[in-house]
């Protein structure tokens, strides 16, 4: 039964105004496309998690989707700060909820394992625990130390994007994986976005590489390119001027609106953005080809 | 013997990568630290082994790394995880050696600020947060830190503990219970600090040209120098030309 | 710097009397070679460590190496029971503490993770609980309910065999996974056996397949067919009319004495073994083809 | 119309397949289970996601899997995961609809003994354990147990919980939190127990041929009817075509 449709109709059907969204991928797999038809389809009062809000949330924060952010490490990844959701917060406009990378995937941990905690050694470090009432305390009842603890993240939905997925959303995922596969278990519904949609025997050729089962996920969606200006291992290289030129344009609210005039609303979907992008872009993003050594799995 | 010239940089990045001892299993963040230790990979420590928090181990990047999660970090390594193994069966497990660690505030006892400036609900500066240096801070089994040496970033007190280095000295570290030993040296422009018996960063090396009077005039607390405080080497030849010519020929982090 | 040596000199040098091993492989890359030459090599008191002792544990029991198991299955997969282990618990003659694969599997991952313990959800089962202090409980803080712990499972030395691997120890494992990551981790020291000993540049292709780093192993060993009668995904298949003869085999200590005799004190390593396994068993066990569809890891 | 033979353990596959429903993910052992699993699929479910225990998603073994990790499970299957992931992200989390269970003993209020036939400490008969089953038992949403009808199988009382159904019936099961529905079904040679309102083990289909004495007989307890206890329908030919020349052409279950 295919889960195949278009990226807009998966938004449309699984997102709501107020939903916890966790928009997964630790610099690599970042799903842009789909925080820009986010913005396009105008929804408000949205909690963001993510552990690097990136310049994706950036860019949501400034179009007034969000409510509130969830995260670990608000930069620019490599270059500076986030200065909308900078702005934001010091303004007083944006509420938010702060963890340390590891705390904020021991909850995705606990959401995707059906925990109602994970721990954590002791960090010594008590200022952020104090503001952030989800840390708590517990003691180890063997050794009678300190452990401190966290509760699941459970978002409303996870939006992951991945390399290769056959049409049920079984997808094959490679290069750095951040919290993808968490991401996708910890939330009650998942849409996929799929460099490639790929027969169902490619994917069966190497069961050991779906790190995403079909079973979890809602929707697949094929957006190529999705992740730029951040990147797909094997498929096209990270963008960082980009990445530069977006500490320049987020310096302003003007700037930010004339961008997102001319790159989110101003255009229909992804292939509209990278055919504007522009054959130069193209060239200097190929990936050029380093392919796996295959395994036998046998003839069983 | 003719006089080498080299930035200030440069000094810092040759400064810590002599820190690395070989065998080492050091996480790496990009720029400085990055450079510091290929530059010790290629010079004593050959068999360092790095590890990037975004999952990947034993890269050989062709290119200069741009970001934490630079693909080039990826084709070619021997092994690559999610964030949560990273965090657990690297990290907390006790298979890292060294971290490197920086923020805009480090104070007295190696206390570091990443998170705000000002009050945390009403933010005067709002930096970036932790990621993933509360737990580096605590599990490393030694820190690092680079960074230059001005009075604002060396307060007595940080604003906000991000993470820790001897809290308020003594045995406030050990108390907590964290498994690392904390940082180790503070490498700056001018010399590079170290915790004395209570935790407390003295000036434990000073680079070549470079007073006393010129780190206590750029560090917020009453600098102790350390008894057996000594010159540090200039960068030497072999040093630079890697550095300039095989790890950094675009100059972007020198 | 290679790690590359004979498993008997591996086995003689990171395995003492008194240790607590994890041989580790749920039914698949059960490490038989290892288990016989810890028989041959004579080594008592061991504290064996499994989830599924198998018929590797059964025979290091009745060969004398074992004064206690630890476990959450005791059985000959698809067969029926372990009779050397069951007469020798029912007969008072060896200790044991118990676990459901869970729990088990948790203690690997607490263990593997650093942390004194790992939470679970309540199973409603209190008669193991009761007979095993490993056991505690806690309460949630958020809710209040309840939730079993079990503490980290560290071993003195884990044995792991796997697929493929280079000389530094950094290993390419596919197919059935069990608890090999887990154990390599948790343990103090890994003896890794390796079906083949490949290139770096092998590994290098594929890092995302490489699921035990080199740097928490401590020896490397090129033993092809190490897991007889188990199976190594790709290279050979299950033997199960060796699981159905070790039934009948180990109903009396005679006939695992004259086994043990003929198939491990007599011979002296697993390649002496498999050329006496003889050509038809050869033929029988042959894996066959299935390769796995390449990826691209993309030249950055 | 002509009479069907069949034998036993093909009555209680088809019985257990008919349990199954369309789309249920499905923890599956090897055996009868899987047998039942594979007839579902032919049949009414088209749909059926199988789990197996040792981390397997979407099998599609070219031939009868004669243990839970048999390499043909794998091979062509759509995933494969660890051992911790299989407990947690799918069983933990609520991503199984249905686990089989077995034991040695089971008791009117359907919990399974696995462990020891006597004292624990000193067994008079030492079983396999737990395996997987205490918290499939807990964390599936609904289970179901085949065994062959024999009182010896069927005390009032278990001598030790393996795995818990009702326990002791009422709210007990629930007062314990576990998310799972528990047995919903007992099938045998001779019929069907369900749980009643209380938990408790009751006759709820009878197969063709049996009566009530002959399940009475064998049970441990005194057996109640269900009110509405009907006979089983007889396996039908393509159900027996299909486990009899699909799926176990060499009789090694059937």
């Amino acid at each position: 039964m295919t889960k195949l449709c278009a990226l807009h109709e998966a938004v449309t059907r699984f997102i709501s105004d107020g939903n916890l969204i966790y928009a997964s991928g630790f610099t690599h797999l970042i799903p842009f496309a789909a925080g820009h038809e986010i913005i396009r389809q105008g929804f408000k009062d949205l909690v963001l998690a993510r552990a690097t809000p990136d310049l994706i949330y950036d860019q949501m924060v400034a179009a007034g989707c969000a409510r509130k952010i969830i995260f670990s490490y608000m930069g620019n990844p490599g270059v500076g700060s986030l200065r909308r959701m900078r702005a934001a917060i010091e303004g007083g406009k944006l509420d938010w909820e702060e963890y340390s990378h590891f705390s904020m995937i021991s909850r995705l941990q606990a959401g995707a394992s059906g925990l109602p905690f994970m721990p954590m050694n002791p960090t010594g470090a008590q200022d952020l625990a104090e503001q952030n009432p989800n840390y708590r305390q517990l003691q180890d009842p063997y050794t009678g130390a300190d452990v401190v603890v966290v509760p699941p993240l459970i978002p409303d939905v996870a939006i992951v994007h991945v390399q290769r997925a056959d049409v049920n959303g079984n997808a094959h995922v490679w290069g750095i994986l951040g919290e993808q596969r968490l991401a996708a278990f910890a939330s009650q519904h998942v849409i996929l976005t799929a460099e490639e949609i790929v027969d169902e025997a490619v994917i069966r050729s190497d069961p050991n590489r779906t790190l995403i089962p079909g079973m979890v996920v809602d929707a697949v969606c094929h957006v190529p390119f999705c992740a730029h200006p951040s990147y797909t291992q094997g498929y096209h290289d990270r963008d960082n001027e980009f990445y530069l030129a977006w500490d320049e344009i987020s310096k302003t609210e003007e700037s930010v609106q004339d961008y997102l005039d001319e790159w989110v609303y101003g255009i229909s979907d992804r292939a509209a953005y990278w055919e504007k992008l522009g054959p130069k872009v193209h060239q200097r993003l190929q990936a050029g080809e380093r392919l796996s050594e295959p395994v036998n799995y046998g003839d069983y | 013997m003719e006089a080498i010239n080299y930035n200030q940089q440069e000094l810092m990045v040759v400064n810590a990568a002599r820190l690395l001892k070989d065998h080492d299993t050091v996480f790496v963040g990009v720029g400085i630290p990055n450079l510091a230790c290929n530059l010790a990979m290629r010079t004593h420590a050959p068999n360092l082994q790095m590890i990037y928090e975004a999952g990947v181990i034993g890269a050989q990047p062709s290119r200069l790394p741009l970001s934490i999660g630079d693909p080039s970090l990826v084709t070619g390594s021997t092994s690559v995880c999610s964030m949560y193994d990273i965090f657990t069966l690297y990290l907390q497990r006790g298979n890292v050696d060294v971290g490197f660690l920086g923020g805009a505030q480090i104070d007295q006892f190696g206390n570091i600020n990443a998170t705000v400036i000002g009050d945390y609900q009403n933010p005067k500066v709002r930096l970036p947060g932790s990621g993933g240096s509360m737990e580096i801070a605590a599990w490393a089994n030694r820190c690092y830190i680079i960074t230059p040496h001005q009075k604002r970033r060396f307060p007595a007190r940080v604003d906000f503990h991000t993470s820790i280095g001897f809290l308020t000295g003594g045995n406030a570290r050990t108390s907590t219970g964290v498994r690392g030993g904390g940082p180790q040296a503070v490498v700056t422009n001018l010399g590079i600090l170290k915790p004395d018996e209570n935790g407390e960063l003295v000036l434990a090396a000073i680079h070549p040209g470079v007073n006393f009077e010129d780190a206590q005039a750029n560090t917020g607390w009453a600098l102790k120098k350390s008894a057996d405080c000594q010159p540090t080497s200039p960068p030497d030849r072999e040093e630079l030309r890697i550095l300039r010519e095989e790890l950094d020929p675009g100059r972007i982090y020198i």
